[in-house]
């Protein structure tokens, strides 16, 4: 049994569903890729799974337990942590304040090992947060959420507005946050790079899956191509 | 209906409905009571549409708008009873003068923002309302003035309540027609371009300061105005009139009736001015129950009554399909709301 | 000389009034960035409570003190649970970035209030309470050429404890931290598994003990218990609150300390009744060149 | 060719933080010039000094010869500098086409008399440009939807018009492709493109390689603050310095 | 069926000021049951009417007032901006008004159809300065609130004082519901004056003395009427002692009518004895009832009027009240003191 399950979800905004019935799998260690044009619903989808929106109708099972509609600091406290997009930092604190919110009960006992992935926070630790470049702020939202050591890890549109050189860097860190046995739910843009360290990946259209299967196979896909590489294959 | 018609039609309507129809109902009754209540109301409706255009439309919490109608209404009073001017000469200057304070007090303070704009209207409501309650010499100070010429235009005697009607519905529904055209224009959505973000707003090329100054301005000569008319349909004002809970009073109408709608300031201003005369027969409760409704209609609506967007979406699918293909012509009705 | 000192005693004394509301009233509006319009309702609340429990069993002061702050607790749960939560499930972005929302807040806590003050009205009348009067707070206490009273002392150490008390809250734990970061940004709360339920409640709870605390002390040290109590220190807690930049609670205390001695000073040169004109004025004079408080944070990089 | 723009050692620090670090260029009519860099290297502060957002602490910004710096961001516009912003910022509660008209309304100019008392002259000739700057982006079919209700994507369009109803001669674009997925970026980098062949003088910030180097004329590199390069993309592409604080060793 | 006459009454029953309009309701309630039980020709009829003190509530009522043609009379308001504002309506109208409260100079120059019982300043203002100036006191302080009627106590009293060889040392207003008169009280302090002169309520009378207190200061202080009611030494306590004060009303006086009223209000309102403003309420409502009486059987608002104006010793709570030309009433003045937490009458 996979380690997050999604089924059937449905999630509106007033009078209107804005996801359909919406089903994935997250294994123990395993990276999921969502891809899909904007507003097709991916964010609303990653909120949803935070509990920040009300579910209407389906479920979400986080090990086994029934998370649905539970309040966003339990689903945190059981494990599942997320890049938001927006960042949704705390622009008036300073950027180790940010990061001992993140840590939740622990503070600041991981920055050992995550200051070292972005060595410039390290140096604006005592800024406000809201004073970063676009790019730092960033880093400082998926800083934050791997302060307290997920278990499944969402992250969504984490290489927005970073440099190259940080994005391949952010990719690798996916992979290698793996390695230490986090699931982890990625929605990106950068198809490219999400298809290059997910095992799986979906894409959604009009807040319905439509397309599933293993990372390798869609990015070979001349559908995925067309609408979302560029019209090139992938790497 | 063609595009043109429409804002005829209800023009025409409105026309009909304050000038006609209301006055024909009230007269059959033959209750000066009632239309003492009409001009109060009409007063309170130019007084929130006056506070719609710097609060519901550029976006600037104000706490002190009873401080300008007092400002016209002592301008109106002390032209009345110092210089022997008549209504027909009080009513604007009135207005200018409380647009004159309100530019003094907006230039320190414009470059605040949010609460701290808030603030600032607040502490300058308070010291404006000090220096009608304690300057003697020139305010009477708590003595009030008594304004006795009462309402004349042209040498004639229009202060019998059924006559006072017309002329403040008149005045009333000219302004209206001013605040309507300022906030349903280009110009009005600049201002609420301010509202939403005004560093952005300066970014497009739009003076903000200057804007927020006309805009205060602006509202201050129409509250100005309504100041002129309490001041000559009640015959006395004292600054107990214009003092802070009176600027509550006309924010939670604009927010009751729903913030940046001018059909919203006014329907907030109908119901907050009706309903306690309504409840009179309720006794001690009423104002609980007052307080109640507000309440409950902010929780059940708590974009108002009249919320700007739901009307909005209300118009946009009566014009349909028309407003979206062809270009300039459809132009013309965005900023309806 | 020793005119000017003791007007200077009754200005710190007048501030330090101010202060013990502005507290409260600082800490709600740090957590939620809306002004609580209830809060001068929350502060006669205390108080009525702090009579009724005088005259039904005249325990010591503590005690009153102790209902009262539980009472208050009490009042601020309701009151947020009525006036700010509901508006609460409103949290798309156009609702968020709405003023229409924001004031919408803002009203319903004034209706709130108003329906509070008049049913206070009803069941106790609008005139002043009598209270008992071995129970007031202003036994005078002469320190060489001023005098102050009991009352004072009392309300200084209050305030210095609420003060004291509540820095180190914030600043120094984890509650304090997640009242902060709520504050700046509820969304981004909840995505670091901040309760922010709760952690508003109890801040609600905090903030209305501390009012209500404040209404009993300033009721017993004037003697004056009444209906519409809350309203002028409320209007002066608020404007103490943004000179000292919104969400600084010393910045709030701070200014209304000036508040307090710019009117026993301005009264000194200028009759009484323009006393108030100069508060104000110090408002607009700090607000020119300090547009966001003595000590308000930066407005948002662009 | 005329020069534009022109940027003479501008700085700007804050607090012990050297943000821009004495960077000059020029831009000429009709060039498209992307400016790229590390995160946190200057890039919206360098806009953030032309548009007027930030003062600087030193150097010079000129505009069609005219000095620009220490003016207001608003007269700054009014010249003919049209820009976005990193992170959107829209009017949410306005509709789309009330967005783009404030961009009309601006340049224009507007006034309280004039909506009163003034004929329709004025007024059509900011819905008609308005109407021209959203068929521009093709955002025609969305001018009634309330901001906030219309996707990230669009949103980005959205800002791009309202600066293009400013009829503009220099517009800045900060990051526009964030965000986008390579097919989008493609067609937003066609949509660039066919603005500059309209005429049009862009300067842009962009972190998507793809972008930068497809469309633009020249490239400035800015790290630190410094400049470190400002050449034509293939040559950019090559720099040592550019490889080793930029872009990362090549695939 | 007996007839039924209806008069209006507007005052404060909500609001920041509706302490005194329940008290004129009480007042009010016990004239009229005295006079609907004494087996009249007619009976009467009170509409009474909230005003909030509020100018543009008082002005609505009036207009109801008017409209209703069975209402031949109407007492109140109870401040006197609201009374003026609506007096501006019945001056139009026609509509005899009777405040109990009101004391604007001009309230009763607005028209034939102002009256008021309340004693002018112009009558108390010169007989409290006469009283202090004869005590031998020569440097007087006087405050006095910041509303129409306070600007009245200081300019009546002050020209006295002068008049007398006195001196006025030091003059101030406040604004009513000030908190803390300590810097006032500081500010008198430094004047070393020989009495204080107040003009004041019953709330602010209390603070103030007890802040005196508080500060040490044992300067004599002399009031008004305005200030007599029990509930300011059910307030300042001990402070209160020795507060000396004019009236026109005292409890304890044994006329047969005064110690009617004072055993009716304590049996209606289960409270302390009436202060000075129920007592000019009851008067007043008693006034009205009498010129009732007077224009029946065909009581109009003209008739009603004239009858007021007629008005000529009538024996009231608080003395007997003649209207002058001008609709004002003279009335008999006595000085009291505060003494063992009661007022007393000074002999004189
Ligand atoms: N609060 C809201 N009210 C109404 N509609 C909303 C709201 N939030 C989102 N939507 C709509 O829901 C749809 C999905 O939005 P969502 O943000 O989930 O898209 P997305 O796939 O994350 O897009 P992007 O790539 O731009 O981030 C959009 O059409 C959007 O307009
Ligand atoms: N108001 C400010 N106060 C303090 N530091 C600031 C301020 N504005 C910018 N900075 C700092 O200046 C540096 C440059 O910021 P800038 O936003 O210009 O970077 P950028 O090149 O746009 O980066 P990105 O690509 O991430 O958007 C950053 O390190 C940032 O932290
Ligand atoms: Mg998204
Ligand atoms: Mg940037």
């Amino acid at each position: 049994m996979a380690l997050l399950e999604v089924r059937d979800l449905h999630v509106s905004m007033g009078v209107q569903e804005i996801l359909h019935g919406i089903d994935i799998d997250l294994g123990e260690g395993e990276i999921v890729a969502m891809l899909g044009a904007n507003g097709v619903g991916k964010t609303t989808l990653m909120r949803a799974l935070s509990g920040i929106y009300r579910v209407r109708g389906g479920t979400i099972t986080l090990a086994g337990e029934d998370i649905t509609n539970a309040p966003s600091h339990t689903i945190v406290a059981r494990g599942l942590c997320q890049a938001p997009e927006g960042r949704q930092i705390f622009a008036t604190m300073s950027v180790r304040e940010n990061l001992v919110l993140g840590g939740g009960p622990q503070g600041l006992a991981r920055i050992d090992e995550v200051l070292p992935l972005f060595p410039i926070l390290g140096e604006r630790m005592g800024q406000a947060a809201g004073s970063l470049s676009g790019g730092e702020q960033q880093m400082l939202c998926i800083a934050r959420a791997l302060m307290r050591s997920p278990r499944v890890l969402l992250l969504d549109e984490p290489s927005l507005g970073l440099a190259p050189k940080l994005v391949k860097l952010i990719f690798d860190l996916v992979a290698r946050i793996r390695e230490q046995g986090v699931s982890i739910l990625i929605v990106e843009q950068n198809a490219r790079g999400a298809l290059r360290v997910a095992d799986r990946a979906a894409v959604m259209e009009g807040g319905r899956v439509v397309l599933a299967g293993p990372a390798a196979e869609l990015a070979n896909d001349p559908r995925i191509v067309e609408a979302y590489l560029g019209g090139h294959v992938a790497g | 209906m063609s595009d043109r018609l429409r804002p005829l039609l209800v023009v025409a309507a409105v026309l009909v409905l304050v000038l006609g129809v209301v006055p024909a109902v009230l007269g059959a009754f033959d209750r000066s009571y009632l239309y003492q209540v009409a001009n109060l109301a009409l007063i309170f409706v130019l007084l929130a549409a006056s506070m719609h255009l710097v609060t519901g439309v550029a976006g600037l919490l104000q706490l002190g708008h009873a401080a300008f109608y007092g400002v016209g209404a002592y301008t109106a009073a002390l032209l009345t009873t110092e210089a022997g001017l008549s209504f027909g000469w009080t009513l604007p200057l009135a207005g200018l003068g409380a647009a004159f304070v309100a530019v003094l007090v907006a230039l320190p303070t414009m470059r605040l923002v949010s609460i701290y704009f808030a603030v600032a209207t607040l502490g300058i409501g308070q010291m404006l309302y000090l220096v009608m309650l304690n300057w003697v010499p020139v305010t009477k100070g708590p003595n009030g003035i008594l304004v006795t010429s009462g309402l004349t235009l042209f040498g004639y005697d229009l202060s019998r309540p059924a006559s006072a009607y017309f002329v403040v519905a008149v005045v009333t529904l000219a302004s209206l027609w001013v605040i309507h055209r300022l906030s349903h224009s280009y110009y009005g959505n600049a201002l609420r371009s301010l509202r939403e973000d005004d560093q952005c707003a300066d970014a497009m090329g739009l003076d903000t300061v200057r804007l927020k100054i006309e805009s205060f301005a602006v509202s201050g000569f129409f509250a100005g105005i309504a100041g002129a008319l309490w001041a000559h349909t009640a015959g006395y004002i004292s600054p107990a009139d214009f003092s802070f809970p009176q600027s509550i009073l006309i924010l939670a109408m604009v927010v009751v009736g729903g913030l940046g709608s001018l059909p919203g300031a006014v329907i907030g201003a109908l119901v907050l001015i009706l309903l306690p005369e309504v409840l009179r027969p309720v006794g001690d409760f009423r104002n609980i129950i007052v307080g109640g409704v507000l309440f409950f209609s902010i929780l059940l609506m708590p974009k108002g009554i009249i919320g700007e967007v739901s009307a909005l979406d209300l118009v946009r699918r009566q014009l349909g399909g028309a407003w979206r293909g062809e270009g300039t012509k459809a132009g013309s009705e965005v900023g309806w709301r | 000389m020793d005119y000017y000192l003791q007007q200077l005693a009754i200005g710190l004394s007048l501030g330090m009034v101010y202060a013990l509301m502005a507290i409260g009233f600082t800490l709600i509006f740090g957590v939620l960035n809306v002004v609580n319009f209830a809060h001068g309702e929350v502060y006669t609340i205390g108080a009525f409570t702090g009579l009724v429990v005088i005259s039904a069993f005249a325990p010591p002061l503590i005690v009153v003190l102790l209902l009262v702050v539980a009472v208050g607790a009490l009042a601020g749960v309701g009151l947020e649970r009525i006036a700010f939560k509901p508006f609460r499930r409103f949290s798309d972005e156009a609702s968020l970035k709405s003023r229409a929302m924001r004031e919408a807040t803002l009203m319903s806590s004034l209706a709130v209030s108003i329906v509070v003050r008049e049913a206070v009205e009803i069941g106790f009348g609008s005139q002043f309470q009598t209270v008992p009067l071995d129970r007031l707070l202003n036994s005078p206490i002469s320190l060489g050429p001023i005098t102050i009273v009991s009352g004072d002392v009392i309300i200084f150490v209050v305030a210095a404890l609420m003060l004291g008390g509540l820095q180190y809250v914030l600043k120094r734990t984890n509650v304090g931290l997640s009242i902060r970061a709520v504050s700046s940004n509820p969304l981004g709360a909840k995505y670091v598994g901040i309760n922010t339920d709760r952690t508003i409640i109890w801040t609600f709870a905090v903030g209305s003990m501390m009012g209500a605390a404040a209404g009993i002390l300033v009721g017993l040290y004037y003697g004056a218990i009444f209906p519409s109590m809350g309203f002028i220190p409320g209007i002066k807690a608020f404007v103490a609150m943004v000179m000292g930049g919104l969400s600084s609670i010393p910045g709030a205390v701070i200014c209304a300390l000036i508040l307090g001695f710019s009117e026993s000073i301005a009264t000194i040169f200028v009759p009484s009744v323009w006393a108030d004109m100069v508060a104000y004025g110090f408002l607009i004079v700090t607000l020119i060149f300090f547009p966001r408080g003595i000590f308000g944070g930066a407005r948002d990089r662009v | 060719m005329t020069t534009l723009l022109t940027i003479n050692g501008a700085t700007r620090r804050f607090g012990g933080l050297t943000a821009v670090d004495g960077v000059s260029t020029t831009v000429a009519k009709g060039e498209l010039v992307g400016v790229i860099g590390p995160n946190g290297a200057g890039k919206t502060t360098l806009f953030n000094l032309i548009s007027g957002f930030t003062p600087l602490s030193a150097g010079e910004v000129h505009f069609k010869g005219r000095r620009i710096d220490g003016q207001k961001p608003f007269r700054i516009a009014r010249l003919g500098i049209g820009r976005t912003f990193q992170n959107l910022r829209i009017f949410p509660n306005m509709s789309v086409f009330d967005n783009v008209s404030v961009g009309a309304a601006g340049m224009h100019g507007v006034n309280a008399a004039g909506a009163v008392f003034g004929g329709k002259a004025r007024s059509e000739a900011i819905s008609r440009r308005a109407w021209a700057a959203l068929e521009q982006v093709g955002l025609q079919g969305l001018a009634g939807e309330l901001a906030a209700n219309i996707s990230y994507g669009r949103r980005k369009y959205l800002e791009i018009a309202r600066a293009l109803a400013m009829e503009p001669e220099l517009i800045i674009l900060d990051e526009p492709a964030a965000g986008l997925n390579d097919t989008e970026t493609r067609e937003l980098a066609a949509f660039i493109k066919r603005l500059h062949g309209d005429g049009m003088t862009v300067l842009l910030v962009e972190h998507d390689m793809g972008l930068v180097m497809g469309i633009c004329e020249r490239v400035v590199v800015l790290a630190s603050g410094r400049k470190i390069a400002d050449a034509a993309p293939e040559v950019v592409r090559k720099d040592a310095a550019v490889l080793e604080a930029y872009l990362g060793v090549e695939e | 069926q007996q007839p039924v006459v209806k008069i209006g009454y507007q005052l404060p029953l909500t609001g920041n000021t509706a302490q005194y309009g329940q008290d004129f309701k009480n007042a009010a309630e016990i004239a009229l049951a005295k006079f609907n039980a004494s087996g009249r020709p007619f009976k009467v009829e009170i509409v009474f009417e909230d005003s909030r003190s509020d100018a543009k509530e008082g002005i609505a009522i009036a207009r109801k007032f008017v409209d209703d043609k069975e209402i031949v009379g109407v007492l109140g308001d109870f401040t006197s901006g609201v009374s003026m504002a609506s007096a501006q309506v019945y001056k139009s109208a026609g509509m005899p008004q009777l405040s109990q409260t009101a004391s604007h100079p001009d309230y009763a120059k607005i028209s034939e159809w102002q009256f008021r019982n309340i004693t002018t300043q112009a009558q108390e203002g010169p007989y409290n300065a006469d009283w202090m100036v004869d005590q031998g006191f020569k440097k007087i302080a006087v405050i006095a609130e910041q509303t129409d009627w306070g600007q009245t106590v200081v300019s009546n009293f002050a020209d006295e004082v002068k008049k007398k060889g006195g001196e006025v040392v030091f003059s101030e207003f406040f604004n009513r519901g000030l908190a803390d008169f300590r810097p006032i009280i500081t500010k008198i302090a430094r004047e070393k004056p020989d009495a204080i002169y107040t003009g004041f309520f019953y709330e602010d009378g209390a603070q103030f003395l007890k802040q005196m207190k508080q500060l040490g200061l044992t300067i004599p202080v002399y009031s008004t009427s305005a200030a007599y009611n029990q509930k300011l030494i059910e307030l300042a306590g001990a402070d209160a002692e020795g507060m000396h004060l004019t009236a026109t009303f005292l409890p304890s006086n044994p006329a047969p009518q005064v110690q009617e009223f004072v055993a009716a209000w304590k049996e209606k309102t289960g409270q302390a004895e009436p202060g000075q403003f129920p007592a000019q309420a009851y008067d007043a409502v008693n006034i009205m009832l009498a010129a009732l009486e007077k224009a029946w059987p065909e009581p109009t608002r003209e008739k009603v009027r004239d009858a007021l104006a007629a008005t000529k010793d009538f024996p009231g709570v608080t003395g007997d009240t003649t209207f002058d030309a001008h609709r004002e009433p003279a009335k008999k003045l006595t000085k009291a003191v505060v003494k063992g937490g009661q007022f007393v009458a000074v002999a004189d």
